[in-house]
C-alpha cells in the first residue's frame, strides 16, 4: 500500500472527520460510524482506576481477548490504583508485561491496528491510543506437500499463514546474511509480501531489480502469489513458466542457497521463486534426495518423456501419412489393419482423443473427491475400449494419447507440462500439414522462442544455450554433492564456492601405507 | 521486444487457414496400397506386372464378424496388368486400385525367365530412378511363367510370399542380389548372378496341410543384363555365395581321406578378399576365402584326436572347396559375365592397364584373365563328441566273424 | 547492437554447422560427379583453399577490429566503389539463401511431401528463419551453440550405420586414381562453399576476443571437412564412383541402404528433419549479413526491421529462381558459384588496396616529420 | 500475385508498428517504406515474368564464361 497519508504526529482534523479532542466519546462516535454494520467488532468500555472511562475496540476471534484480558486489564487497573489517575506512563515506559504494545496518534494507522487483528484502548483525557497485539487465529497446521510428494526427504509444506511459512525457511537456514524483507500489497488487502534472499550469495542486481518490478505493482487486491508472477515476469505472453513456484521449504531453501531469491505472499501456501531456466523447472526436489546414479536415470527419463508428450501424437500423424516407408513391415499392416476402420483421418482422430483427454484430466480435478474416482473410470472405459470397438477410434491412438497424458506428468512442475500439453495441438497441427517437416519447423520455432526467453536476466537455456563451462553437472546429469563445488551462474560472480575441500577427501588419502 | 505477441498472434491466425487449405500430400494409411512384392514377366502380349499388395481389411484384428484370416485364404492380392512397357503395366494397375500404390515396403523382385532372357535394363532403370524403391531392393528368378506358380503357392511359414523372401535374405540362407550389385560400375554393368526360386505345387490329392511352397534352387547368370543360357546348379551357387562372402551356414559332406567313408562338415564364410595381381602375360585376380568349419558327423575311423588328421581333414575340403570354386568360376567365364566384379577391383589397382582393356573387358575376362583361388577353412570344432559311432563302439564288424556261443555246457 | 556478445565457442559451432549441412545435404552430387574418386581429396583441398579467403578477410578486419567494415570499407575503396561491391556481396548472399531454399523445397517435394505446393514449404521457412533471425544476432549463434551437438550426432550416424555393406577395397582407387585434374573442380566448388567464413568480416564487432577468430575458424573448417569426407567416402564405398555420380541425391540413395532393422525401415524422413534444422541456422546467418549490410549502409543501428521483407524476399525469390530442376543443375554448375567465389574475393580487394595506402601513408610520414 | 501484396502489406504493418513503439527517427520510417516498396515490386515483377525470364539464365549468362574457363580451362 502506497502510504497515502503520511502518519503526521500532530492531529490532523478533517482526517475524514476524526474529532480532534481528547476525550473519549467523541472518539469512540468517529470509530463507530466507521465500523458501523460490522459485526464481528467489539467495543468494550470500561472504567479504570478512580473512574478515567476507558474502552478496547478489537475483532472477535481474532484478538485473543483472554490473553490481554489476563495480562493486561487486570494489572492495568491494578497499577492505575497508584498513579492517582495519571495514564501518562502507560503509554511512554511500557509499563505493561505484553511484548507489541505500540502507541498510535494517527486515526487511519490505528483503524488499520484493529483491522489486522490487534485491540485498541482508548483513554478518556488522552489523545494517544495504546495498540496491543495478541492476536490468535485459527491456522492450518503443517501437512505433507499434496502436489510435490518426495519418497525420501522431507514432507513439510508450507501453510496459508505467512509467519508460519518463514519459520519453516528459518529453522532451515539459520545463518545472519539470511534476509527477509516485508512489503504489503493491495490497497483494499493490504497482504504482506515478503523477500527471501541470502545477501552475501545474491547478486544485488537481483534484489534490485526484483525491488523494481515489484515497487510498481499498485492493486486492489493480492490474494495470490499468481497476481504478482504475472506482473513481475519478464514475457507474459509466452507459454513456459518463467517463474518457478513451489510448496515446499526445502527446495526454497536449497534455491536461496544457490544465490536465488524467493518472493512469498500472505494466505498462500506457494513460495515463487526467480530466477529459473528450463532445467530447474525439469529437477524434482526427489533428486536430490536419492543416491546420484538414480537420480541421474530418473532425469534422463524426464527428458525422454518430456519429448514425448510433446512430440509422439505428431510422430504417429507424420509417420502414418507422410512416411509409411518408416514403420516396420509387420508393425504397418497391424497398424493400417487396426486403422482400416476409422473413418476419421489420422489428424482428426488425434485432434478428438486429445481434447477428450484434456476433457477427462479436468474433469477429474473439478470433480469432488467422493465421485472424482467414478469419473476417471469411467472415463477411461469410453474413451479406450469402447471407443476402439466402436470402430471410431484406432487401438494405435487411444495407446499413444494415454502415453501422452501420463507423459505430461512426469514433468516435476505442472506449469511446464501445462505449456507441454498447450503446444501439443500446434504441433499436431503442423505435422498433419507438413509432415516430420512440420514437426522439425514447430521445434525450430519453440527451441528459438525458449532461446531468447529470459528469466530475471538469465538465459532460459542458459546451461546449454549459451553455454556454461561445468553447469551441466546439474542439468543433464546430477552430478553426486562432492562434485557440485561451484554453485550455478545465477549465484554472484564473487561468492560461488559452495564447500571448501571434496566432501570424500577421507577416501583419498587411505592408501598411504601401501607402497 | 513486444512484436512478440503479435507473431503468437500471428502464428495462430496463420495456422487456422492453413487447417482449410487441407493437407495436401498427407495420404490416410488404409487409402495406401503397400506393394510388398514386385513381379515381372514377358509374355507375347508384352511386359506382364504383378503386384503383392496385402488386403489389410481382412486381417483386422480382433474384429469378431468378417472374414478374418479366411481359412488358409491368404490375405493378399496379386494385381496383374500387361502391358507395352513397364510404365504403362504400372499405370494400368494404378488406375484400378481405389488406393494409392506405395513402393515404401518393397524389398524383392521376381523375375521371370523369358523377361531375363530378354533383358533386365528397364527393371533396374525403374528401381534406380524411383525414389521409393530402394538401390538394396533383391532380385529373385523364377523358370517359366512365374504368375501362375506365385499364386497357386499357399505359404504356410508366413503370411506373405515377401516375408519368406525377407526371411532367405535375413537368415543368408539364399544367394543376396541387390540392384546395386548389378550396376556397380560400368564395364561389367548389367552382369550377375540372380537367385532362382523353385516352387513345389501342391497336389490337390495330397492331404491336407502338405507344406507346398518356395525354395531355393541355383542361380541364373546374367550378362549384360541378359540371361545367358547355362544356368548355376544350387552347388556351384553356393561355392559363389563363399565367394561373395554369404556362405553362413552350409553343410555338405566330403570322402575321408584315410577310409574314404563319409565326414560331414557345416562351413561358414568368414570373409573373402579379392586382389588382383599383374604377371608379364597380363592381369589376374585372386579370390581367397576365409571360412570356419565344423565336424557335424563322422562315419570314418579317422582318429580326431590327432592334429595331423585334423590337418588332412583340412587339405581335403579346401581342395574339394577350390576345385567346386574353379568349376564354377570357368562356368561364369564361358558365358562371359564377370558376375563377380572383378573389373573394378582391376580398375582399382591397376587404373592405367585397366583403361587398355576397358573397352573389350568380357572378351579379356573370358579369355585372358587369370583366376587364382585360394580358400582358407579352418576345421575349428568338432562338436560334442570326438569319435565317431562306428569306432568307439565297434558296430561295424563285418557280420561273419562273430564268436558263437554253443549252449551246451 | 549489443557489442562484444558471440563468443567464440558460439562463433566456431555456427561455422561448423553453416559449413557441413549443405555441403553434404546438396552438394555432393556436383562433387562427384565432376570428379568421382577424387571428391574427397578435392574436398579437403577446397575446405583449405576457402580457409585462405577467409585468412585474408580475418587480416583485413583485425585491422579495425571494433567498427563494422560496413562503415570503415567507405574510406579505403572510397563512396563510389564501396556501396556497388557491398550491394554485390549482398546479392550473392541472397542467391547462397534463395538456393538452398529451393534445395529443400526440391528434395522435399519430390520424395517426402509430395502433394505440397512449394509457396507453403518456402513460407514456412521463411518464417523460422525470420523468427530465428528477429531477436538478433546473438540468438542466431545462441541457436547454433544448442544445436551443434545433436546435428553432428546426426551426421556421424549415418556412415557408421550403412558401415557393414562397405567394399573396403575401392578405398585404393582414391590413391591409385588421384588426378589434380580431376580434383580441381570439386576443390573449386568447394572453396566457394567454405569461402562463406570470409563474412565474418561483417560481424567483427559483435566477438568477443577477436583475436582468436582465425583459430575458431579454422577448427569449423577441419570437423565440417572431416565430417563431410566422411560422408563423401561411404558414397565412394558402397556405390563406386560410377553409380554415385548417376544418382541425383546420393545422401538420400546412403542413407535407404541401410539394410532395414526390425525397428525402424529406414531412418531417413527423421535424419532429414534435422537437417533442416541446421540448414535453418545457416540461413538465419545470412539474413542476418543481408539486413545488416541493408541496414547499416543506410547508417541505421538496428537491423532487426529489415529481417521479415528480406526473408519474404528470399522465401518468394526461391520460388522464381528457376523453372525446372535441369535448369538449376546447369545452372549450379554453371556459374553460379564463381558469383559466390567473386564476392568472396571481395574483401582480397580491400585488403590489398588498404595495405598499400598503409604503405603509401607512412612512407608519406616517413617522408616529412 | 495478391498474396505477396498481402505478405509484404502485414510484414509492413507489424514493421512500422514497432518502429513506432521504439520511437525511431522519421528517417528509420522513410528508409524502411522505401525499401519495402522496392522489394514488393521487385518480387511481383519476378513472379510476373516467372515463366519466361528466371534468374538463373543472367547468372549463367553473366558468369558462365569464367567458370568454365576457370574449370576447364
Amino acid at each position: 500500500m502506497r502510504a497515502k497519508d503520511n502518519p503526521m504526529p500532530v492531529f490532523a482534523n478533517g482526517d475524514d472527520g476524526y474529532p480532534d479532542t481528547s476525550n473519549l466519546e467523541p472518539r469512540l462516535e468517529w470509530f463507530r460510524s466507521q465500523l458501523a454494520h460490522c459485526s464481528d467488532i467489539v467495543i468494550h468500555p470500561f472504567t479504570i482506576g478512580t473512574g478515567t472511562a476507558c474502552s478496547l475496540i478489537y475483532i472477535r476471534e481474532l484478538f485473543d481477548y483472554h490473553d490481554a484480558e489476563e495480562h493486561l486489564l487486570k494489572p492495568l487497573i491494578k497499577e492505575c490504583s497508584s498513579w492517582n489517575n495519571d495514564l501518562s506512563p502507560l503509554f511512554v515506559e511500557h509499563r505493561l508485561p505484553s511484548a507489541g504494545c505500540r502507541t498510535l496518534t494517527a486515526p487511519s494507522a490505528s483503524m488499520d491496528w484493529v483491522l489486522d487483528g490487534c485491540g485498541l484502548l482508548l483513554i478518556d483525557g488522552d489523545s494517544r491510543m495504546l495498540g496491543l497485539s495478541q492476536t490468535k487465529f485459527e491456522k492450518r497446521a503443517i501437512m505433507e506437500a499434496p502436489n510435490e510428494s518426495v519418497i525420501r526427504g522431507p514432507r513439510e509444506a508450507f501453510v496459508e499463514n505467512l509467519d508460519t511459512n518463514l519459520t519453516l525457511i528459518r529453522r532451515r537456514i539459520r545463518s545472519r546474511h539470511l534476509k527477509i524483507e516485508q512489503m504489503t500489497f493491495g490497497t483494499k488487502t493490504r497482504t504482506s509480501v515478503v523477500l527471501i534472499y541470502l545477501d552475501d550469495i545474491c547478486p544485488d542486481s537481483l534484489v534490485k531489480e526484483m525491488k523494481r518490478r515489484l515497487a510498481c505493482i499498485d492493486v486492489d487486491g493480492v490474494l495470490g502469489s499468481n497476481y504478482l508472477e504475472e506482473a513481475i515476469v519478464d514475457n507474459p505472453s509466452s507459454p513456459f513458466p518463467q517463474i518457478q513456484y513451489t510448496e515446499r521449504p526445502d527446495t526454497v531453501s536449497a534455491s536461496v542457497l544457490e544465490g536465488r531469491i524467493s518472493v512469498m505472499v500472505n494466505n498462500t501456501p506457494i513460495a515463487l521463486i526467480a530466477p529459473v531456466h528450463f532445467f530447474t523447472l525439469l529437477q524434482s526436489a526427489e533428486d536430490y534426495y536419492q543416491p546420484f546414479i538414480a537420480a541421474t536415470w530418473i532425469r534422463w527419463i524426464r527428458f525422454v518423456f518430456l519429448t514425448t508428450s510433446l512430440l509422439l501424437p505428431s510422430f504417429y500423424i507424420a509417420i502414418t501419412t507422410f512416411h509409411p516407408e518408416m514403420i516396420p513391415y509387420s508393425l504397418l499392416i497391424s497398424v493400417s489393419s487396426s486403422r482400416e476402420v476409422v473413418p476419421f483421418p489420422a489428424l482428426m482422430e488425434a485432434l478428438m482423443m486429445e481434447i477428450a483427454f484434456e476433457a477427462l484430466r479436468e474433469a477429474s480435478v473439478r470433480i469432488p473427491k467422493s465421485i472424482g474416482q467414478a469419473v476417471s473410470i469411467i472415463g477411461a472405459l469410453i474413451i479406450g475400449t469402447a471407443a476402439v470397438q466402436a470402430g471410431i477410434v484406432s487401438a494405435a491412438m487411444v495407446i499413444i494419447v494415454s502415453l501422452t497424458g501420463i507423459a505430461s506428468f512426469i514433468i516435476p512442475s505442472f506449469d511446464l507440462g501445462l505449456s507441454f500439453r498447450l503446444l501439443r495441438f500446434p504441433m499436431m497441427l503442423l505435422a498433419g500439414i507438413f509432415g516430420i517437416f512440420g514437426i522439425a519447423c514447430g521445434l525450430i520455432i519453440i527451441y528459438v522462442h525458449m532461446l531468447n526467453l529470459q528469466s530475471f536476466g538469465t538465459p532460459y537455456l542458459s546451461p546449454i544455450a549459451p553455454q556454461v563451462a561445468g553447469s551441466f553437472k546439474d542439468t543433464l546429469v546430477r552430478a553426486p554433492w562432492w562434485k557440485m563445488k561451484r554453485r550455478p551462474p545465477t549465484a554472484d560472480a564473487a561468492n560461488r564456492i559452495r564447500q571448501k575441500s571434496g566432501l570424500r577427501s577421507w577416501a583419498e588419502h587411505s592408501g598411504e601405507g601401501e607402497d | 521486444m513486444s512484436l512478440l505477441p503479435k507473431l503468437w498472434k500471428i502464428a495462430i491466425l496463420l495456422c487456422i487457414p492453413a487447417m482449410v487449405t487441407g493437407c495436401w500430400s498427407s495420404v490416410e494409411l488404409n487409402n495406401r496400397a503397400f506393394v510388398n512384392l514386385v513381379i515381372v514377366d514377358q509374355t507375347d502380349s508384352g511386359v506382364e506386372l504383378t503386384l503383392g499388395i496385402p488386403l489389410t481389411n481382412r486381417l483386422i484384428p480382433g474384429f469378431t464378424g468378417g472374414t478374418g484370416e479366411g481359412g488358409g485364404q491368404e490375405p493378399i492380392a496379386y494385381v496383374t496388368r500387361t502391358g507395352a512397357t513397364l510404365e504403362e503395366a504400372l499405370q494400368k494397375i494404378q488406375g484400378d486400385i481405389p488406393r494409392d500404390v506405395t513402393f515404401g515396403q518393397t524389398h524383392s523382385i521376381i523375375l521371370g525367365s523369358r523377361l531375363a532372357k530378354q533383358g533386365i535394363a528397364p527393371i533396374l532403370e525403374f528401381v534406380e530412378r524411383n525414389p521409393l524403391l530402394r538401390l538394396n531392393t533383391n532380385l529373385f528368378m523364377v523358370e517359366g511363367p512365374v504368375k501362375s506358380k506365385v499364386a497357386r503357392m499357399p505359404s504356410s511359414f508366413e503370411r506373405f510370399l515377401a516375408s519368406v523372401l525377407n526371411g532367405y535374405i535375413r537368415n543368408d540362407q539364399i544367394l543376396s542380389t541387390t540392384v546395386k550389385d548389378m550396376m556397380y560400375s560400368e564395364a561389367s554393368g548389367g552382369d550377375g548372378l540372380i537367385p532362382m526360386l523353385s516352387f513345389k505345387t501342391v497336389d490337390p490329392s495330397a492331404k491336407a496341410g502338405s507344406p507346398g511352397g518356395v525354395g531355393t534352387a541355383g542361380a541364373a547368370i546374367l550378362r549384360k543384363g541378359k540371361m545367358v543360357t547355362n544356368v548355376l546348379s544350387p552347388e556351384e551357387t553356393s561355392s559363389a555365395r563363399l565367394v561373395l562372402g554369404q556362405l553362413k551356414r552350409y553343410i555338405y559332406s566330403a570322402p575321408s581321406p584315410t577310409d574314404g567313408r563319409n565326414v560331414g562338415f557345416y562351413t561358414s564364410s568368414l570373409r573373402t578378399e579379392i586382389r588382383p595381381f599383374r604377371t608379364r602375360q597380363g592381369l589376374g585376380v585372386t579370390i581367397s576365402s576365409y571360412s570356419d568349419a565344423g565336424i557335424i558327423a563322422s562315419d570314418s575311423d579317422i582318429d580326431l584326436r590327432k592334429q595331423q588328421n585334423i590337418e588332412l581333414l583340412e587339405k581335403e575340403i579346401n581342395r574339394i572347396a577350390n576345385k567346386s570354386l574353379m568349376e564354377m568360376i570357368a562356368k561364369t567365364r564361358k558365358s562371359g559375365a564377370d558376375v563377380f566384379n572383378f573389373g573394378h577391383y582391376l580398375s582399382v589397382q591397376y587404373p592405367k592397364e585397366w583403361k587398355t582393356i576397358q573397352q573389350d573387358w568380357r572378351a579379356y575376362y573370358k579369355d585372358r584373365l587369370e583366376v587364382r583361388v585360394d580358400s582358407v577353412i579352418s576345421l575349428r570344432r568338432l562338436g560334442s563328441s570326438t569319435d565317431s559311432f562306428h569306432n568307439k563302439l565297434k558296430v561295424d564288424e563285418k557280420e561273419g566273424d562273430e564268436r558263437t556261443w554253443n549252449l551246451s555246457p | 547492437m549489443e557489442p562484444q556478445s558471440v563468443t567464440q565457442g558460439q562463433l566456431f559451432k555456427l561455422f561448423a554447422l553453416h559449413l557441413f549441412s549443405t555441403m553434404i545435404a546438396f552438394m555432393l552430387n556436383i562433387m562427384l560427379q565432376s570428379s568421382g574418386y577424387n571428391a574427397p581429396a578435392g574436398i579437403m583441398s577446397g575446405a583449405i583453399l576457402g580457409l585462405a579467403f577467409s585468412f585474408i578477410s580475418y587480416k583485413l578486419a583485425m585491422r579495425r577490429p571494433d567498427s563494422f567494415f560496413i562503415d570503415y570499407g567507405r574510406h579505403i575503396l572510397g563512396k563510389w566503389l564501396h556501396y556497388p561491391l557491398l550491394l554485390f556481396i549482398a546479392l550473392s548472399n541472397l542467391m547462397i539463401a534463395i538456393i538452398n531454399i529451393w534445395e529443400l523445397q526440391d528434395v522435399l517435394t519430390q520424395f517426402y511431401l509430395v502433394g505440397t505446393p512449394s509457396w507453403a514449404i518456402a513460407s514456412l521457412c521463411g518464417i523460422c528463419i525470420a523468427y530465428t533471425v528477429r531477436f538478433g544476432v546473438k540468438s542466431v549463434f545462441r541457436a547454433a551453440e544448442g544445436l551443434f551437438f545433436i546435428s553432428l550426432l546426426s551426421f556421424l550416424i549415418i556412415p557408421v550405420v550403412v558401415s557393414e555393406n562397405f567394399e573396403w577395397f575401392s578405398g585404393k582407387g582414391m590413391i591409385t586414381q588421384f588426378s589434380l585434374r580431376e580434383m580441381w573442380p570439386s576443390a573449386y566448388y568447394t572453396s566457394s562453399v567454405f569461402g562463406e567464413m570470409s563474412f565474418v568480416l561483417f560481424i567483427f564487432p559483435f566477438l568477443q576476443s577477436p583475436a582468436k577468430t582465425f583459430r575458431s575458424l579454422t577448427s569449423s573448417m577441419i570437423v565440417s571437412s572431416v565430417v563431410v569426407i566422411l560422408h563423401v567416402v561411404p558414397l565412394l564405398l558402397i556405390f563406386g564412383p560410377e553409380l554415385a555420380s548417376n544418382l541425383n541425391f546420393p545422401e538420400l540413395e546412403l542413407l535407404r541402404f541401410m539394410r532395414s532393422g526390425s525397428f525402424l525401415e529406414t531412418l531417413d524422413p527423421a535424419l532429414i528433419a534435422l537437417w533442416l534444422i541446421s540448414i535453418f541456422v545457416k540461413l538465419g546467418f545470412i539474413v542476418f549479413i543481408i539486413s545488416l549490410i541493408l541496414a547499416r549502409s543506410c547508417r541505421l543501428k538496428d537491423t532487426k526491421p529489415f529481417v521479415f521483407p528480406i526473408t519474404a524476399f528470399i522465401a518468394i525469390g526461391s520460388l522464381v529462381v528457376v523453372k525446372s530442376n535441369i535448369q538449376f543443375k546447369s545452372m549450379m554448375s554453371g556459374g553460379m558459384l564463381t558469383m559466390f567465389v567473386i564476392a568472396e574475393l571481395i574483401p582480397v580487394l580491400y585488403y590489398l588496396v588498404d595495405s598499400i595506402q598503409i604503405k603509401y601513408a607512412s612512407r608519406k610520414r616517413a617522408s616529412s616529420p | 500475385m495478391i498474396m505477396i501484396l498481402i505478405v509484404y502489406l502485414t510484414i509492413g504493418i507489424a514493421e512500422l508498428r514497432y518502429l513506432r513503439r521504439e520511437k525511431r527517427k522519421k528517417r528509420t520510417f522513410v528508409i524502411l517504406i522505401v525499401s519495402l516498396t522496392l522489394l514488393l515490386l521487385l518480387s511481383e515483377v519476378l513472379y510476373a515474368v516467372r515463366t519466361s525470364f528466371q534468374i538463373s539464365v543472367w547468372i549463367e549468362a553473366l558468369f558462365g564464361p569464367i567458370d568454365s574457363w576457370l574449370i576447364d580451362g
